[in-house]
């Protein structure tokens, strides 16, 4: 090299006007970016608060229930039951067969006027004939039995409402007839045309055992592809095409698996419709590939050197997996299975495509009885004439939320606590 | 310890620097000069906190969210840790390499270019390019690069890769150059090349380079700082360091006994 | 594996319209009965319903199915041809189309050709540019055309086809009536099919939500079954047509042009082996009354000879005569 | 005996084969060095007492059905069965749920007729199965407890074992795939045989409502919603993520203190968990009707509530998670000596970002885009609820779109008369939306790889 | 070159070996004995093929899936890349300590015990008992552990974890001990004791070990190799090597010329 070719330049000067100008540009322009970054995240975050609070505001009267004091005269009832059927199985049929709705609308009647039988819910005789069967010395004497109101009273006494149910429900409240208290039916009942009457607790059940089905096929198979494509697949043809498969399953729209689960599960394999056994399949399907990559990448980010390590001592393949590799991994396979799940419990279209979307009034019990899932109810009450289903609606969303924001959390907090850098 | 070799003006100046990562400390009480048209060499086993130091001198520390430094650091006597300091500007006078070449993924020509067209360095395009050639020609990479400065910077080989952030650090006119171990990742040809270029510039510039291979300290430097644990064990003429140290520490260093 | 399963409830598939009477009635049902499973039921749509409903005997199909319509000849000849023989046949009750608006809208009163003007892709056979009400009527308010309805998909859409827009539009072209033998697509494309512009907004099957946006749309007129209209009176009213307020005394004589029956078909062949089946009929007929729950919820009760003809079909299982179908 | 019980017996010899095979190779190992341990050993018998009977048994699942079949079919009960295929085999069916449980009432009076041969021959292949499998079982064990010896390796006919099953999982990705491609074919081709491919692909108006018998590609062009697909979920909604993913993305990355990052990008995650059913519900009743009075007060009167921009507008909140996560791993996958160049020539932070890390991060950020969009457009739930079925061509954004999720809902959950264009066109656009997002699918993780292989 | 230096029986024996990295040819056409009761140490320039070809020796180049290797190493007279070699108990034989500590996240004992229990070396409890603490004493590891057995590997300081890495590599009984530059990330300290551990256990095995230091090398090894560019420049005694090297590019190398 030859120093007559570096030719000598002016040394800039820091200080000149000029200079200290644009610098002041350049901070403003740091400080502007800086301010558009925040407000990008303020602004996501104020929305998912707005979301949540919509939810809590117009979903929290959705837990509570209005009730109704209702004195019964039953002697003047007549109803036509004898003390003993009360303790057989056939109480509920002799109950219905002996007038008892009609009875409790007429005691309405009587106790609030004419339109009495509106200001109580549709399913209050049920509370009445569950009251019997618990004590059948009712049926000999007077009672007042608290009974859920109709959905406008609750309205009514929770929020706005129409006027004539303003107007019922402030003449309750006058004569001291109106209660209110937690909605446990919410939380135990299943789905039901009357408001007041329905629960979620139907469609939690049915969220659970698909989930069963679900987490019981994704995860092992999730997993075991995980360790075949990270530890053992030679790069061939073969793998890449499995790689290419897993990958686009990935993002492949969750409809088009309800539209597989249409076509396969149920036209092809003639399983029964709306079962749980059929949505966990489809769901499964769906998530395996959410578990494969998360697995892949927590296998992935086991150092090699532990790999080395073992090899290095005479251990073989398989024991080099599931002696340390499986292990260190575990933590990130189960984040990613937890938010696989997540997604699966929150998942609606797939479903609606397996018949999921169903009036069903009892909960489940076995993997092929018909059921439906939370959010598909929650889809389903959205559509639901009887605008008592408004809050139960929202409500239903807070329940979802919760079991989502709780699967989530454990997640997060799973890969905090084992995030281990090697 | 150890007074720093006296100048009269030294172009940085440290005193009393301590560096702690969080609760570690990485640098324990360091004073050091460095003098214009000087190469000062750093070495010392691995973890002795050369990079450390070496990062403090022109604040690039400030980007380790757990790093904190104390002491005073001088550049023409102005106090780089003073609040007021402006730390685009200091890093624009105090320039840095780094141990493994890192070309932006652009072409040759906006990988020199970027430094002079952020601080505006440049009246016109004219401008640029005379500023564009003039580096890479004190780089010595001028001529192999010529016909191709839009090709890719990353597409060059390691030295030319190497030399190419030479260029980069000396399109914005620094007055003092860091070197963090420039030529650990490159082969002996490119080596002897940047420590070349390392000879020619240093008549312009206050060079400091980190080294870990002895004899490339004993080639290129005037002055070598020779640092163990965090702190600075001796520190003087190359010649005499390398020769006769005056510490037993420094002595079992230089013939191999560790590190 | 095929048709191995047991099955212990009652399955019902079909119009969404249907669907609440039916869901009240299964809820009856259950309520008298909590050992029993409740039936399910799903709110297919008519004609996806047929598809299921047809599709074969036995226990992967249903048992019933609800239908805002009348089964076709065609629908009965491919159920048949599936073993699907032996089908009951009961009309339930009556609905009607209903034209709503908020109860803070320009008071509307429209007259079948008015909607026909209005809300047909072609009428008289070319396309339609109507924005304002008064240009299809000048005696009309200039109140853009907006109106929410069901999807093409829908029962309702059928309906709307039928009682609405085909007599409007026989009533204007007199070669109308002739082309619905000879020509069906032409009369199809004339007189039944719906404008695709903004003018008429397909809101889904949500029904529900139509309500909604209708209460943020003062200018909008939604269409829907008569009993969402019923439930939310308080904010909505009807838009009479032809002279006639949809109300149910309108609707259950007849004079309101837009009634419908509503039935459900049952698979006499079911009624054995799916334990409660029969009381589930019998529990619907007892249901639908003019002082039964269904009309609580918003259905219309048949007048008195028809709920008393489906109420023997019931009792004695009596079933379909192909012959009466069209 | 059933099938479960079979497996649960295959399962306990395999127990027992694995035992005794140990306790032999630990017997052995006191005369000679063995070459595996003796727990592998045990493996190896246990793989080969259950994998034969395994297979034996879902073959015979598979098999055994059909040969009761024949043999209930050539029983003289039989005879009187219908010729019409689809009833006879609902028939036999039923006859067989009812042998399995007598307790079950019969829809067909000849069900309970053949019930009780069904049972007959279902017991006597239920027998055959059962010897066959034990045999299986047993026969393995043997051979494969005569092979334990010292010298024996064991455990690399184990690992191979092994090495099967895992192949055999990962193999289930793939006919996910094929199942989805056959089923969603099928299905089409049968729609495309009424429907010219062309009319559908190419033709601009959609009105399932009426489906003309003698050109029924009329109405069935999915243009329009192709383009409502598009409008919504790769123009509005990513006009939402982009920016504020991407920003969200680099304010997190790059300036947050750790301490905030690890609280700010949970809740981001919070917006991606949310359930679609919700954001269509709030997209209905909430945004929808407040875009409508913001154009109506904006002068558009004829704004509808069910606009593109309140479904987009929810898709892209729901999607900025997407993006910004995406984003949040392209700027990770810079190498940090790109920032430390930047900054150390005195570059500002923003500067750094927007010259360096970003041109170098773009091909990752532009993968994570292609997948956000993939996923936009996929999204069935918030269009269901907050889209019109209207198939319009428009730019306005306050105009009603609808998108070809929504339709397939439509079309499936409908009330579309059966076996009609109307049905099977659901299945020819979710085979058009599978190939897109396939497609899109592929070149962003082309790209992805690309990239990656850069920096390494 | 370059007889590999003679040997009556060489413990291990490499013949024109050859190792690819796909279509890269990393060693070129290397032959060399590793004697018992030896130190043998690797030394040359980064990216030499030093560590590829220590690979070989125990194949830990199988798990590479683009490396190829030909030639023919043979282990006590036994060609080990013959296709009934079992890979696994030829990696029990020929044990590896790598570059950087890599104990895995188990317990101290774990990790110690790991390979003994693989291997089915052990018949009781506390026969491992007494392996563990045989090779930790042989590690010189057993007085620092001895009261925390449970504690995790990876909670001990760097040079302990070589050290673990060691008593876990020498647990299973190995007849070689191939050492990939062990000593380059602990400091001098450790590093010493490392050294004096390889001193130790020279007399019961044959170990090579990989060092970018020349003055360890000359410490601890009887036979160099110089490796450059792939091939193997020269090979010999240590004494020999450092004082008299017989190649030009040998007494560049160790002068400091370059790497
Ligand atoms: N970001 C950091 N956070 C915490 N500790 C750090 C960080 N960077 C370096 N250290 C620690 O500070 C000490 C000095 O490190 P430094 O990188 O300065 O050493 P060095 O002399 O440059 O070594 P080498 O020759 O290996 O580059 C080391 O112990 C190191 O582990
Ligand atoms: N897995 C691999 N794939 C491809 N090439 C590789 C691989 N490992 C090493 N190489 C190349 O093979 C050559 C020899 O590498 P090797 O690691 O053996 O060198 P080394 O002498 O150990 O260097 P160092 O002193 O830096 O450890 C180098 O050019 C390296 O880039
Ligand atoms: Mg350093
Ligand atoms: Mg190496």
């Amino acid at each position: 090299m030859n120093s007559a070719a570096i030719p000598d330049r002016a040394p800039t000067d820091w200080r000149a006007q000029a200079m200290q100008r644009r610098i002041r540009r350049r901070y403003a322009a740091e400080r502007r970016f800086r301010w558009l970054g925040l407000a990008a995240v303020s602004l996501s975050g104020a929305f998912l608060a707005f979301l949540l609070w919509t939810m809590l505001a117009s979903g929290l009267g959705g837990f509570s229930r209005t009730e109704v004091r209702l004195p019964l005269d039953f002697p003047a009832m007549a109803l036509d039951v004898r003390p003993e059927q009360l303790g057989r199985a056939g109480a509920d049929l002799a109950l219905a067969g002996a007038g008892l709705q009609n009875a409790v609308g007429a005691a309405a009647v009587q106790a609030f006027g004419d339109d009495g039988e509106r200001v109580i819910s549709d399913s209050a005789w049920v509370t009445v004939r569950e009251a019997i069967k618990a004590d059948p010395s009712l049926l000999s004497r007077r009672a007042t039995i608290t009974v859920p109101a109709a959905p406008g009273i609750h309205e009514a006494a929770t929020g706005e409402a129409r006027p004539d149910d303003e107007a019922a429900a402030a003449r309750l409240a006058a004569a001291g007839a109106l209660t209110s208290g937690f909605n446990w039916t919410f939380l135990t009942g299943a789905d039901s045309t009357d408001p007041t009457a329905a629960g979620i607790w139907g469609a939690l059940k049915g969220s659970l055992l698909t989930m069963l089905v679900t987490l019981g096929l994704a995860f092992p198979i999730g997993v075991l592809s995980a360790i075949y494509l990270e530890e053992y697949a030679p790069r061939n043809r073969w793998t890449d095409l499995i790689e290419v498969s897993i990958n686009n399953l990935a993002a492949v729209p969750s409809i088009i698996f309800g539209l597989l689960g249409l076509a396969v599960f149920l036209g092809t394999f003639n399983m029964p419709r709306s079962a749980p056994v059929v949505g966990g399949l489809t769901l499964a399907l769906m998530i395996m590939p959410v578990i494969v990559i998360a697995g892949r990448n927590a296998v992935k980010a086991v150092p090699p050197s532990i790999r080395d390590a073992a090899l290095g001592v005479g251990a073989s393949r398989v024991q080099v997996v599931f002696h340390h590799v499986l292990p260190l991994a575990l933590p990130g396979i189960l984040t990613g299975t937890i938010i696989g799940m997540a997604r699966a419990l929150g998942e609606t279209a797939p479903l609606l495509m397996i018949g999921m979307r169903a009036f069903i009034a009892t909960p489940p019990d076995k993997l092929t009885d018909a059921a439906s899932v939370l959010p598909v109810q929650i889809f389903l009450w959205s559509d639901q004439v009887s605008r008592g289903f408004v809050e139960k609606t929202s409500a239903a969303i807070i329940v979802l939320l919760v079991f989502l924001l709780a699967m989530n959390a454990l997640a997060i907090y799973l890969r905090n606590r084992f995030e281990t850098r090697w | 310890m150890h007074a720093p070799a006296p100048t009269a003006s030294p172009k940085m100046s440290a005193r009393h620097v301590n560096v702690f990562y969080g609760r570690k400390q990485a640098i324990d009480d360091v004073s050091i000069d460095v003098d214009m048209e000087n190469v000062t060499a750093f070495i010392g086993p691995s973890g002795c906190g050369k990079s450390t130091f070496l990062r403090t001198l022109n604040r690039m520390n400030d980007t380790i969210a757990t790093a904190r430094v104390d002491g005073e650091i001088r550049l023409d006597g102005e106090d780089i840790y003073a609040s007021d300091m402006d730390v685009v500007q200091l890093r624009a006078r105090v320039g840095m390499v780094f141990q493994k070449p890192n070309p932006f993924p652009k072409s040759i020509y906006e990988n020199v270019a970027y430094g002079p067209r952020i601080h505006g360095l440049a009246a016109s395009k004219a401008d640029l390019d005379r500023i564009v050639e003039q580096s890479l020609t004190r780089a010595g990479l001028w001529g192999e690069v010529k016909d191709r400065l839009n090709d890719s910077g990353t597409a060059l080989s390691g030295g030319q890769q190497q030399r190419l952030c030479i260029a980069r650090a000396i399109a914005v006119d620094p007055e003092v150059i860091l070197m963090d171990e420039p030529c650990s990742a490159l082969d002996p040809i490119a080596t002897a090349k940047i420590e070349e270029l390392i000879h020619e510039l240093r008549g312009k510039y206050a060079i400091v380079i980190v080294t870990h291979n002895m004899q490339q300290a004993a080639r290129v430097s005037q002055r070598t700082a020779f640092f163990h644990l965090g702190t600075l064990v001796e520190y003087g003429v190359t010649s005499e360091i390398f020769t006769n140290p005056r510490q037993e520490r420094t002595k079992d260093y230089i013939t191999g006994r560790y590190g | 594996d095929e048709g191995g399963v047991a099955r212990d409830e009652i399955r019902i598939v079909g119009s969404s319209t249907v669907y609440p009477f039916t869901t009240t009635v299964a809820e009856a049902f259950r309520n008298k009965r909590p050992d029993r499973k409740a039936p399910v039921i799903e709110a297919t749509g008519t004609g996806a319903g047929i598809k299921q409903f047809c599709a074969g005997i036995g226990p992967l199909h249903p048992d019933i199915l609800n239908a805002s319509r009348r089964l076709k000849k065609s629908e009965y000849d491919a159920c048949a041809a599936n073993g699907v023989s032996e089908i009951i046949e009961v009309q339930v009750g009556l609905d009607g189309v209903a034209f709503a608006e908020s109860n803070r809208g320009p008071r509307l009163r429209l007259g079948r050709t008015d909607i026909y003007r209005a809300l047909a892709a072609f009428p008289g056979g070319r396309p339609n540019t109507a924005r304002l009400w008064s240009d299809v009527n000048p005696g009309l308010p200039r109140v853009p055309i907006q109106m929410l309805g069901p999807p093409a998909t829908s029962g309702t859409r059928d309906a709307l086809a039928e009682l609405i827009l085909a007599p409007a539009c026989e009533a204007l072209l007199p070669q109308a009536a002739e082309w619905k033998e000879v020509d069906p697509d032409r009369f199809a494309r004339t007189c039944t099919r719906v404008r695709d512009d903004a003018a008429y907004v397909d809101s889904g099957e949500n029904d529900n939500l139509i309500v909604q946006k209708l209460d943020a749309n003062p200018s909008a007129v939604g269409i829907f079954g008569f009993s969402y209209l019923e439930e939310n009176a308080d904010r909505l009213h009807g838009v009479p047509v032809d002279g006639v307020e949809p109300t149910y005394e309108t609707i259950s004589t007849g004079r309101y042009p837009g009634a419908r029956p509503l039935y459900i078909y049952v698979k006499k062949r079911h009624l054995r082996p799916v334990p409660g089946l029969a009381d589930f009929l019998a529990d619907y007929a007892a249901a639908w009354g003019p002082d039964g729950p269904l009309v609580r919820k918003g259905m219309i009760a048949a007048p008195r000879a028809v709920r008393a003809a489906s109420a023997a079909i019931v009792a004695r299982g009596t079933t379909l005569d192909p012959a009466a179908l069209q | 005996m059933s099938g479960s019980a079979l497996l649960f017996l295959v399962l306990g010899l395999a127990l027992i084969g694995w035992l005794t095979a140990r306790a032999r190779a630990v017997r052995l190992s006191g005369t000679a060095r063995l070459h595996s341990l003796p727990g592998q050993h045990g493996w190896y018998v246990a793989m080969w007492v259950a994998i034969p009977a395994f297979v034996f048994l879902a073959l015979w699942g598979w098999l055994s059905p059909q040969l009761a079949r024949e043999g209930v079919l050539a029983s003289p009960q039989a005879a009187g069965l219908p010729t019409f295929a689809f009833e006879r085999s609902a028939i036999l069916a039923e006859a067989r749920a009812i042998a399995r449980n007598p307790d079950l009432g019969a829809f067909n009076p000849q069900a309970e007729l053949l019930a009780p041969v069904y049972r007959t021959y279902l017991t006597r292949y239920s027998w055959i199965g059962t010897a066959i499998a034990l045999l299986l079982a047993f026969a393995g064990g043997a051979y494969a407890f005569s092979r334990i010896a010292p010298p024996f390796r064991a455990r690399g006919h184990v690992e191979r074992g092994v090495m099967l099953i895992l192949l055999v999982a990962s193999l289930i990705a793939i006919l996910t795939t094929l199942g989805i491609f056959g089923s969603l074919l099928f299905e089409s081709a049968r729609f495309f045989s009424i429907v010219p491919i062309g009319d559908f692909l190419f033709g601009t108006h959609w009105s399932p409502q009426v489906v003309s018998a003698t050109d029924p590609g009329a109405d069935l062009g999915a243009v329009p919603l192709f383009w409502g697909t598009f409008f919504i979920g790769a123009v509005i909604a990513m006009a939402v993520a982009i920016p504020f993913g991407l920003m969200s993305a680099i304010y997190l990355t790059q300036y947050a203190a750790p301490a905030v990052r690890r609280w700010v990008k949970p809740m981001l995650e919070i917006l991606a968990g949310v359930p679609t059913v919700v954001y269509g519900y709030f997209a209905a009743l909430t945004v929808g009707p407040a875009i409508r009075q913001f154009a109506v007060a904006i002068g558009m009167p004829y704004a509808s509530s069910e606009s593109a921009l309140a479904a987009g507008l929810v898709m892209g909140v729901m999607i900025i998670p997407f993006v910004s996560s995406m984003a949040d791993d392209a700027l990770a996958a810079v190498p940090s000596a790109m920032r430390d160049g930047s900054l150390a020539m005195g570059a500002t932070k923003s500067e750094t970002i927007s010259r360096v890390l970003m041109p170098a991060a773009l091909p990752g950020v532009v993968a994570g885009i292609l997948l956000a969009v993939s996923r936009a457009i996929g999204e069935t739930m918030i269009v269901v609820m907050a889209a019109s079925g209207a198939a319009t061509i428009s730019l306005n954004p306050f105009d009603s779109a609808t998108t070809v999720t929504k339709q397939i809902v439509d079309l499936l959950t409908g009330e579309a008369e059966f076996d009609s264009p109307k049905t099977l066109a659901a299945f020819a656009l979710g085979l058009t939306l599978f190939v897109i997002t396939f497609l899109l699918n592929i070149v962003a993780l082309r790209v992805v790889k690309k990239y990656r292989e850069a920096y390494e």
